[in-house]
C-alpha cells in the first residue's frame, strides 16, 4: 500500500506535466507540418538549436524573454531552410530532416566552443531562466499539495497546454488552419481555388519552427536553466512518433504526449524500487510502442463490428434471402 | 512521333541537368563549408587537403576509410532493401546493436571450430536483426501500423536492452561496460596486416552487388520492386503484397543485424555499451541519397566513410574540430538532397518516391 | 629547456571530471608554456584506434593523456604498436607495464560524501531542510562500473556513519539530459530523500537545479559545484584530475621524465577530497565536523576498508 | 456580339509537345457552348488556361470584354468564372458548407462563421434547386451529390460563366438529364455554360454551339443546328468510324465461368454486390452494362481474387475460386483487364517489358529457376508492340511516356497473351480515342473467335452493342435484367441502368 501511495500521488502528476511539456510543445509544432502534408523528422534539431540560442540570447540580453525570442528565431531559421529545401526544391523530407538534426548537433557544439570556450555545457554565466508562475489564490483554494498541480510552473508549461485548445480552434475556425488541413489532405482542391500550396506549406513549416523553438527554449530556460550538447535527448523523435500516429490532431497529440510523459515520470519512480535502470528506462518507449500497436488494432472498428455480426448471425437462425437482401450473409 | 523525340530529348537533358545540379549542390556546400572554416581561422584549402590526406593519404588511411565505410554500407543496403519494397526501416540502428550483441554472445559463450564459429555467430546476428523487426513488420503488413514510428521506438529499446544484457548479465569482470572478448575462432579474417579492415567490407560489397542483382535479375526481386513502386498493380498481378512486405522488412532487419555482427566479429571483438552509434542513420541517409540503389549506396557510403576517416586526421593536424566536419557533412547532404537544378521548375506534379 | 608537447584525448572533456582535467592542462600550459593539443574521440568505438595512431604517428607529443575506460582496449593495441610513445591513462589501472596509470580512489571520496550525507540526514529536522525520513539519494549517469564505484563508496559511507539511513539510487541512462536528471532528483526528493548525490555529468546539473527547486540538498561531483545552487549544495566530492595532470606535467617539464607505472590519487594524496560548501560549513555542528574528520583520518590510515565495485 | 469569353491564339506546349496550338474560342453570353474532341485533343488544357491553372505560351484571354492576364484561379473567379473539374476537388473531411466556402470563408471576428456558411449554403441550394445537406461530411457522399457541391461552389462565387469538364461521365442518365435542366435554367438567367463532353448525343441535345478540337487545334465552331452526329464524328476523328455491330457466328461452348448468389462489400464496407448470378460460355461475350459505380468493378475484383466475397460461389471451369489468391486464379486460366488501368493495370514508372512481365515473372520462357531472362522478356514485348500496334519506341520505354490509349493496349496485350481462356475485361476503351477503340474491338472479337469466354464490363452502350452476345444490366450491386446483344433495346437498358424495371414502366403507361 505504501509503495502504491509512494508511486501514485500528486507529485507523479506534477512530474507528468513537467515531462509532457517539452514533447507537447514540439509535437504541436510538428502538427502544423503533419497537417500540411509534409513530414518533419527534423524537430529534434530545431529544438536543440533553439535551446542553445535561448541560452545565448538570455545571456546577451540579460532577460529570459530575450533568450526566448532569440532561441525561437534560430529555430525559425532552421524551419525556413527545411521549407526551402522540401517545398521549393522537393528534396526528400527524411534526408533533409536528418541532415538538419546533424547540423544542429554540430553547430551547437562548435558555437559553444566559439562563444563560451568550453565543450559540453553552459551553466550559470548569467543565464536568466524563465520565472515560475504562481497562480494567485491557488494555494488557498486547493491546499498546498493540490495547488502544485496547477501553479508554480514556468510560463511555457501553460503555453503548451493552452496551445492545444488554441490549435483546435485554429484548425476548425480560422482560415489559415483550414487551408493547412486542405493542403495536407487534398492539395488539388486548394490549388483549384487559388490557394498557394507552397505558401501554406511555408507558413506551416514556420509555425512548426515557432513551437519547436519554444520547446527548445523551454528545455534550456524553463525546465532547467542550462545548455548541454544534445540536451533534446530524443524528445523530438518521440514527438515525430506521436505525430505519425495522431495524424497531427491536437487532442490526440496531447493524449500521446501525456501517455509518454506519464510513462516517463512513472518509470523514473519505478527505478527506486530496485528494477534495473536499463529496463526501466525502456518503459516509456515500450509503452508508446504497445499503445501504437493497440491503436492500429483498434483502428479497424468496422472489422470488429463485422466479426461481431458474424458471430451474432452464426448463433441466430438462418435468415431468409429476403431478409438478407441489404445485409448479406457473411461467408462462413 | 513527336513523343519519341520529346522523350529522347527529355531523358538526355534530364541526365545532364541532374549531374550539373549535383555538382552545383556540391560546390555550394563546399563554399558554405569554406566560410565556416574561415570563421574558425583555418585555411579551407588546408582543411580540404588534410581531409583528403586523412581519407586517402596512404594505404593505411585508405583502409581506415574503407573500415568506416563498411558498417555504413551494410546498413545502407539494409535501408535499400526496405526502400525497394516501399518501406522505411528507421530501426537499423536497433538491429545493428542486437546483431552486434548476438554475435558477441556466440563468440564468447561457445567454443567452436574457426569457420563454423564465425558462421554461427553471423547467423545469430542475422536472426537477431530479423526478429527485432518482426513485430513492427507484422503490424505494418497486417494493420498498416506505420513502420517509421515503430522502428524508431524499437531503436531506443534495443539500445537499452543490449546495455542491460551487457552490464547486468554478461559483463566482463573488471572491465568497462562490455562483454568478455570473443574467442579468436570467431574473428573475421583481416584483409591487411596494417589495418583492422576485414572481410566485412567484402561482405558488404558482395551484398550490394547481390542485392542489386537480386532486384535486377530475379523473379522475387521483380516482385519486391513492384510491391514497392506500385502495390496495387503487384496485388492485381498475383503478388502477395503482405507476404512480400513482411519478407522485405525481415530481410532488411536481418541485414541490419548482419552489420552488427560484422562490427563485432571484425572490429571490436566484443560487444560494449554504445558500440556503434549512428551507423544506422548514416546508412539510411546514404541509401536515400543513392535513391535506394544498392550500387549507388556503395559510393555514398564510401563518401561518408571518407569524410569520417578524413575528419579523424583533421582533428589532429588542424585546429578544426570534428563538429566542423559534422557541420560540413550536413551541409553537403542538404545541398545534394536539394538537387538544385532538377527541381527548380515549379511544376506541381512532381511525384515523391516515398510516402509517409 | 625544450618545449614539452602534450596531447590529451577523451570523449569526456565536456563533463565534470574531464573539465577538471582540461583545467589542469590549461593551468600547466599557462605555468610551463607547454604545447597543448586536445582531441575529442566522439562516441564511436570504431574511431579510437585511428585517432591514437594519428597522434602517436606524428611523433611530436612527449606525453599523450588518455581518459575514459572505453578507450583502454584501443590504447593497449596502439600502445604496443608505438612502444616509444608514452601514454598516460587517466582513471584506472591495467596490468600492462608499458604505460603511466593515474588511478583515482573515487570510492574513498564518495565514502566521505556518503558519510557526510548520512551524518546530516541523521540529525533530522534539527538541521535546516532535513526531514526525519532518514533517506538519501543518488543519481548516476549511465549504469556503468565507474559510476557504480562512486555509488558503492557513497553507500558504504552513509551506512558507516548512520546505519539506519536508506540510500535510494537511480540512473538516468545518459550523461546529456539535465532535464531527466532534474526529474529523477525530484522523484527521489518526493520519496523522502533530503540529500541527493549526483554522478552524472551534465545530467547531474539537473540534479543540482532540482535541489534548489525542491529546496533540498544536493552533493556535487568532480568539480566544485557549490555555486550551482547556492544554499542547497551540501558539498562537492572533488576528483582532482587537474591536480593529477598538473603534477605529471610538472615532473616532465622539470626533467623528471614520466615513466610507466601507477600513480594513485586518493584521499591521502589529495587526489580526491570532499569540499563542504562554505554556507553549510558555517551551519554544521562541530560534533558532525569532528566525526567526519575522524572518518577521513580512518580511511586515510586504512582503518576503514572500502570495497571497490567490480 | 456580347462575348462572355474570348480566347485568341492560345498556344500551350509541354516540352516539345504542343497541347494547344493557336486556339481561338469565342463564347457568347447566355449560350451553352460544348467543346468536344478526342482524348488528348487539348480540351482540359484549354480550360485550365482559361481558368488560370496553366499559363499559355502565347495568346490572349478576354473575359467579359476585358483582356487580361489570368495567372491564378483567383483572378478567373474574380471575373465571374467558375469551373467544375473532370476530377472533383472536394476535401473529404470537411462538410459540404466548408467545401463550398473554401477560399471565401465567411468570417466574424477573424473566425470562420460556420452558422452563416450553413445558412448561405442552404439558401443557395434552395435558390438553384440543388439539394444538399450543408452539415454533412463530403466523405461518403455519392458522385452525383459531389457534383452538385462542385456546382454550388461555383455558384457561391457568383460565377456568371460556368465551365464543366466531362460532367456526365459519372452520372446516371437521369442525373445527367437533371443536370442539363439545371444548366438550361442557368442560361435562362443570363449565365453562360461551357462544357466538355465525349457523348455526342448529349452535345446534340443540349448545346447551342459546338467547338471541335483535334490535335490541339480548332477544326470547327458551329451552331448545333448546322451539325449532324455523323459530321461531328468526322470532325473529331478525321474519318468515318462505324459503331456497327460486329458480325459473328454463334458458338455454344462449355460453361467457363459460373457465378451464383455472389455478395461482396466495397472499400467503405458497404454492400456492393447483391446476389449476382451469371454464366459465361466459351466463345461468347457477355456484356455487363450499367452506370459506373454500380458494382461492376467490385464484381471484377471478386472474380479475380482481389476482393473477398461475403457470400456465394464462383466457379472457373468448375473449380471454386472464391477462396483463391489472385495468383491461383490466374493460374487456373483467368486473365483480367482492370478498369483502373493507371493504378491496377500498370506501374507507370516501370518499363513496358516490366509491365508485361507481371503475373508471369516466374514462368518460362521469361524466367528459369527464379532468374529472369530479360532478353526473352524484351523480345516478347517487342513482338507485342508490333502485334497490338502500340505506339512506343521500344520495350524499355517507361509506361508513363505512352498515351492513355497505348497504355491500355499494353494491358490488353499482356492479358490476352497470358494464356487464360476466360477474359475479364473491365472498360477496355475508357478514355481511349475512337481509332484505337476500333483496334481494341477487333482484338476482342479475335479472342472470341479463338474460343475464349469473355465477360465484358463497359459503361458505353455503343461498345456493348457492337461486341456483346448477351448483355446483363447492373444496378446497385444486383443484376437488373438481361437483353440479347443482337436485338438490344437501348431504352430498356437505360431504364434498367437507372434501376427501373422496363416491365413496370410499360404497365404504368
Ligand atoms: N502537365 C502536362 N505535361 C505534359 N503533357 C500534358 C500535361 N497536361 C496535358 N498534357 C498533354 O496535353 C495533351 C492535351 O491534354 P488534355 O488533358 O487537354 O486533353 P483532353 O482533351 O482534355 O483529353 P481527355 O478527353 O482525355 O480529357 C495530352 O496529350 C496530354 O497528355
Ligand atoms: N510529364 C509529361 N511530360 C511530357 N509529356 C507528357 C507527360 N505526361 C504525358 N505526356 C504526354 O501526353 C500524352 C498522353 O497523356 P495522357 O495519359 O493524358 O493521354 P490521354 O490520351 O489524354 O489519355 P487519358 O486522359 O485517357 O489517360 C503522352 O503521349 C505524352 O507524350
Ligand atoms: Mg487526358
Ligand atoms: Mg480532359
Amino acid at each position: 500500500m505504501e509503495i502504491l501511495s509512494n508511486l501514485f500521488n500528486v507529485a507523479l502528476l506534477v512530474a507528468t506535466i513537467r515531462t509532457t511539456t517539452p514533447i507537447l510543445l514540439v509535437a504541436l509544432g510538428g502538427s502544423f507540418t503533419t497537417k500540411a502534408g509534409i513530414f518533419n523528422i527534423g524537430l529534434e534539431g530545431q529544438m536543440l538549436i533553439a535551446a542553445f540560442f535561448a541560452v545565448v540570447g538570455s545571456i546577451w540580453t540579460g532577460s529570459s524573454l530575450g533568450g526566448m525570442v532569440i532561441g525561437v528565431s534560430a529555430a525559425l531559421v532552421f524551419a525556413l531552410i527545411y521549407a526551402v529545401l522540401v517545398v521549393s526544391f522537393r528534396a526528400n523530407e527524411v534526408v533533409v530532416g536528418l541532415a538538419l538534426n546533424i547540423l544542429a548537433g554540430g553547430m551547437t557544439v562548435s558555437l559553444l566552443k566559439a562563444i563560451f570556450g568550453t565543450r559540453g555545457s553552459v551553466v550559470g554565466r548569467g543565464i536568466v531562466g524563465l520565472p515560475k508562475v504562481q497562480i494567485p489564490g491557488a494555494r488557498d483554494l486547493l491546499g498546498p499539495s493540490t495547488a502544485q498541480l496547477i501553479s508554480g510552473y514556468t510560463p511555457l508549461v501553460y503555453v503548451a497546454f493552452l496551445a492545444v485548445l488554441l490549435m483546435i480552434l485554429f484548425y476548425n475556425r480560422t482560415r489559415l488552419g483550414l487551408y493547412i488541413r486542405v493542403v495536407g489532405e487534398k492539395p488539388e482542391a486548394a490549388e483549384a481555388l487559388g490557394i498557394s500550396i507552397a505558401r501554406i506549406r511555408y507558413t506551416a513549416a514556420l509555425l512548426c519552427g515557432l513551437l519547436a523553438g519554444l520547446a527548445g527554449a523551454h528545455m534550456s530556460l524553463g525546465y532547467i536553466t542550462m545548455f548541454t550538447e544534445n540536451m533534446s535527448s530524443g524528445r523530438g523523435f518521440m514527438a515525430v512518433a506521436i505525430l505519425i500516429f495522431s495524424g497531427g490532431d491536437p487532442l490526440k497529440v496531447l493524449a500521446g504526449c501525456l501517455l509518454f510523459g506519464f510513462a516517463d515520470a512513472f518509470s523514473l519512480r519505478l527505478q527506486t524500487f530496485g528494477f534495473p535502470s536499463y529496463l526501466v528506462l525502456a518503459v516509456p518507449y515500450a509503452v508508446a510502442l504497445v499503445a501504437l500497436f493497440a491503436l492500429s488494432w483498434r483502428a479497424r472498428p468496422k472489422r470488429i463490428r463485422e466479426t461481431v455480426e458474424t458471430i451474432r448471425r452464426a448463433l441466430s437462425v438462418h435468415p431468409s434471402r429476403e431478409a438478407g437482401r441489404d445485409a448479406p450473409l457473411p461467408r462462413s | 512521333m513527336t513523343n519519341r523525340l520529346l522523350f529522347r530529348g527529355l531523358f538526355s537533358k534530364g541526365l545532364a541537368r541532374t549531374l550539373a545540379g549535383q555538382a552545383l549542390a556540391f560546390a555550394i556546400a563546399l563554399a558554405l563549408g569554406a566560410v565556416i572554416i574561415l570563421m574558425i581561422e583555418e585555411s579551407p584549402v588546408a582543411v580540404l587537403m588534410t581531409l583528403m590526406r586523412g581519407a586517402f593519404g596512404d594505404a593505411e588511411k585508405i583502409a581506415g576509410t574503407l573500415l568506416q565505410t563498411t558498417p555504413i554500407l551494410i546498413c545502407g543496403i539494409a535501408a535499400c532493401i526496405a526502400l525497394r519494397g516501399g518501406m522505411f526501416n528507421v530501426g537499423i540502428e536497433g538491429q545493428l546493436f542486437l546483431g552486434g550483441f548476438a554475435a558477441a554472445w556466440v563468440g564468447f559463450a561457445f567454443a567452436l571450430p574457426p569457420v563454423l564459429h564465425v558462421l554461427a555467430a553471423m547467423t545469430l546476428a542475422v536472426v537477431a536483426g530479423a526478429l527485432w523487426i518482426a513485430i513492427p513488420a507484422f503490424f505494418r503488413v497486417r494493420f498498416g501500423t506505420n513502420e517509421v514510428v515503430s522502428t524508431i521506438l524499437a531503436n531506443y529499446i534495443a539500445t537499452l536492452l543490449t546495455s542491460y544484457f551487457t552490464i547486468f548479465l554478461f559483463k566482463r569482470p573488471g572491465g568497462w561496460s562490455e562483454t568478455p572478448p570473443i574467442l579468436t575462432s570467431a574473428y573475421l579474417p583481416e584483409l591487411f596486416s596494417f589495418s583492422r579492415l576485414n572481410i566485412g567490407l567484402l561482405i558488404g560489397l558482395a551484398l550490394a552487388v547481390g542485392v542489386a542483382a537480386f532486384f535486377r535479375w530475379t523473379s522475387a526481386g521483380y516482385a519486391v520492386t513492384m510491391v514497392g513502386s506500385a502495390p496495387k498493380f503487384a496485388e492485381y498481378g498475383g503478388v502477395s503484397v503482405r507476404r512480400v512486405g513482411f519478407g522485405v522488412l525481415l530481410v532488411s532487419g536481418a541485414v541490419g543485424g548482419l552489420a552488427g555482427g560484422v562490427e563485432t566479429l571484425g572490429v571490436h571483438h566484443r560487444f560494449m555499451e554504445g558500440f556503434a552509434p549512428g551507423f544506422g542513420f548514416d546508412g539510411l541517409i546514404a541509401a536515400l541519397l543513392a535513391n535506394g540503389s544498392p550500387i549507388g549506396t556503395i559510393f555514398t557510403a564510401l563518401f561518408f566513410g571518407a569524410l569520417r576517416a578524413g575528419s579523424l586526421l583533421l582533428e589532429v593536424d588542424t585546429t578544426a574540430s570534428r563538429e566542423i566536419i559534422t557541420v560540413i557533412q550536413a551541409l553537403i547532404i542538404l545541398a545534394v538532397s536539394a538537387d538544385l537544378m532538377m527541381r527548380r521548375r515549379g511544376d506541381r506534379t512532381g511525384e515523391r518516391r516515398w510516402k509517409f | 629547456a625544450e618545449k614539452v608537447h602534450i596531447a590529451a584525448i577523451s570523449g569526456y572533456f565536456a563533463q565534470g571530471f574531464g573539465i577538471s582535467i582540461v583545467n589542469g592542462l590549461n593551468k600547466a600550459k599557462d605555468d610551463f608554456g607547454i604545447d597543448l593539443k586536445l582531441v575529442d574521440t566522439g562516441n564511436r568505438a570504431l574511431d579510437y584506434e585511428e585517432q591514437f595512431a594519428n597522434l602517436a604517428k606524428s611523433g611530436q607529443y612527449d606525453l599523450i593523456f588518455v581518459m575514459g575506460w572505453e578507450l583502454v582496449d584501443a590504447l593497449q593495441k596502439v600502445g604496443a604498436q608505438y612502444p616509444n610513445q608514452r601514454f598516460v591513462f587517466i582513471d584506472g589501472v591495467l596490468d600492462a607495464k608499458t604505460m603511466v596509470y593515474a588511478n583515482f580512489a573515487e570510492e574513498q571520496g564518495s565514502f566521505i560524501a556518503g558519510a557526510l550525507a548520512g551524518l546530516v540526514e541523521d540529525m533530522g529536522p534539527e538541521f535546516d531542510k532535513i526531514s526525519d525520513g532518514k533517506a538519501i539519494g543518488f543519481v548516476g549517469g549511465r549504469d556503468i562500473p565507474v559510476i557504480r564505484n562512486f555509488l558503492g563508496g557513497y553507500e558504504q559511507g552513509a551506512k558507516y556513519a548512520a546505519p539506519d539511513v536508506k540510500v535510494n539510487s537511480v540512473f538516468a541512462g545518459t550523461f546529456d539530459d539535465p532535464a531527466k536528471g532534474s526529474e529523477l532528483a525530484m522523484a527521489l526528493y518526493g520519496q523522502g530523500a533530503d540529500i541527493v548525490y549526483n554522478v552524472a555529468g551534465p545530467t547531474g546539473e539537473g540534479v543540482m537545479q532540482a535541489s534548489a527547486a525542491a529546496d533540498k540538498y544536493s552533493l556535487g561531483v568532480d568539480i566544485d559545484m557549490c555555486s550551482s545552487a547556492p544554499g542547497n549544495v551540501l558539498a562537492s566530492m572533488l576528483k582532482r584530475g587537474d591536480v593529477a595532470v598538473y603534477a605529471i606535467i610538472k615532473d616532465e617539464v622539470e626533467g623528471r621524465k614520466v615513466m610507466p607505472g601507477t600513480r594513485t590519487f586518493d584521499l591521502a594524496s589529495g587526489g580526491v577530497e570532499v569540499k563542504v560548501c562554505d554556507d553549510v560549513a558555517a551551519k554544521l555542528p562541530a560534533a558532525i565536523k569532528d566525526k567526519l574528520e575522524a572518518i577521513r583520518t580512518d580511511v586515510i590510515a586504512g582503518k576503514i576498508q572500502i570495497a571497490r565495485a567490480k | 456580339m456580347d462575348l462572355a469569353v474570348d480566347l485568341s491564339g492560345i498556344t500551350k506546349r509541354f516540352g516539345a509537345f504542343t497541347a494547344n496550338d493557336g486556339i481561338d474560342l469565342a463564347v457568347r453570353r447566355g449560350e451553352i457552348h460544348a467543346i468536344i474532341g478526342e482524348n488528348g485533343a487539348g480540351k482540359t488544357t484549354l480550360m485550365n488556361i482559361l481558368f488560370g491553372l496553366l499559363q499559355p505560351d502565347a495568346g490572349t484571354i478576354s473575359i467579359g470584354g476585358k483582356t487580361m492576364l489570368v495567372d491564378s484561379p483567383a483572378v478567373a473567379i474574380n471575373e465571374g468564372l467558375g469551373m467544375v473539374h473532370q476530377h472533383f476537388k472536394l476535401v473529404p473531411s470537411l462538410t459540404v458548407a466548408d467545401n463550398i466556402f473554401l477560399g471565401m470563408e465567411i468570417r466574424r471576428n477573424g473566425l470562420i462563421d460556420r452558422a452563416a456558411q450553413v445558412e448561405r449554403t442552404r439558401s443557395l441550394s434552395e435558390k438553384f434547386g440543388l439539394r444538399v445537406d450543408p452539415q454533412e461530411r463530403v466523405a461518403g457522399l455519392s458522385v452525383g451529390i459531389e457534383q452538385r457541391i462542385e456546382i454550388l461552389k461555383v455558384l457561391a462565387r457568383n460565377a456568371r460563366t460556368i465551365i464543366l469538364d466531362e460532367p456526365t461521365a459519372v452520372l446516371t442518365p437521369q442525373e445527367s438529364r437533371d443536370l442539363f435542366q439545371t444548366l438550361r435554367s442557368f442560361v435562362d438567367d443570363g449565365m453562360t455554360v461551357i462544357f466538355i463532353s465525349h457523348h455526342l448525343e448529349e452535345v446534340m441535345a443540349v448545346s447551342d454551339t459546338v467547338t471541335v478540337l483535334r490535335d490541339g487545334r480548332v477544326v470547327a465552331t458551329k451552331p448545333k443546328s448546322a451539325l449532324t452526329k455523323r459530321e461531328l464524328v468526322r470532325l473529331m476523328v478525321g474519318r468515318d468510324v462505324s459503331f456497327d455491330r460486329r458480325p459473328r457466328t454463334r458458338t455454344d461452348g462449355a460453361v467457363a465461368l459460373e457465378v451464383n448468389d455472389l455478395w461482396a462489400r466495397d472499400d467503405r464496407r458497404l454492400t456492393a454486390l447483391k446476389s449476382v448470378d451469371l454464366t459465361v460460355r466459351a466463345g461468347e461475350i457477355v456484356g455487363i452494362a450499367g452506370v459506373a459505380g454500380n458494382g461492376q468493378t467490385e464484381l471484377a475484383e471478386v472474380l479475380s481474387g482481389l476482393r473477398p466475397a461475403s457470400h456465394g460461389s464462383a466457379k472457373l471451369h468448375g473449380h471454386d475460386i472464391l477462396d483463391r489468391t489472385p495468383a491461383e486464379i490466374r493460374n487456373r486460366g483467368l486473365a483480367h483487364v482492370p478498369g483502373d488501368r493507371m493504378v491496377r493495370g500498370v506501374d507507370r514508372n516501370a518499363s513496358l517489358s516490366a509491365n508485361m512481365l507481371m503475373g508471369r515473372q516466374t514462368k518460362r520462357p521469361f524466367a528459369r529457376l527464379g532468374v529472369i531472362d530479360w532478353s526473352a522478356v524484351h523480345g516478347t514485348m517487342r513482338a507485342l508492340i508490333e502485334r497490338f500496334d502500340i505506339r512506343a519506341r521500344g520495350p524499355k520505354d517507361p509506361a508513363r511516356s505512352l498515351s492513355g490509349g497505348n497504355i491500355q493496349k499494353v494491358v490488353l496485350a499482356r492479358e490476352f497473351t497470358a494464356g487464360g481462356d476466360v477474359l475479364l475485361i473491365d472498360q477496355p476503351t475508357r478514355g481511349v480515342d475512337i481509332g484505337a477503340q476500333e483496334a481494341i474491338h477487333d482484338e476482342i472479337m479475335r479472342q472470341r473467335a479463338d474460343g475464349r469466354a469473355i465477360l465484358l464490363i463497359s459503361t458505353q452502350l455503343d461498345e456493348l452493342k457492337a461486341l456483346a452476345d448477351r448483355i446483363l444490366v447492373m444496378f446497385d450491386g444486383g443484376i437488373m435484367g438481361e437483353v440479347d446483344g443482337a436485338a438490344m433495346d437501348e431504352d430498356a437498358i437505360g431504364l434498367m441502368m437507372a434501376g427501373i424495371d422496363p416491365a413496370d414502366m410499360t404497365e404504368a403507361s
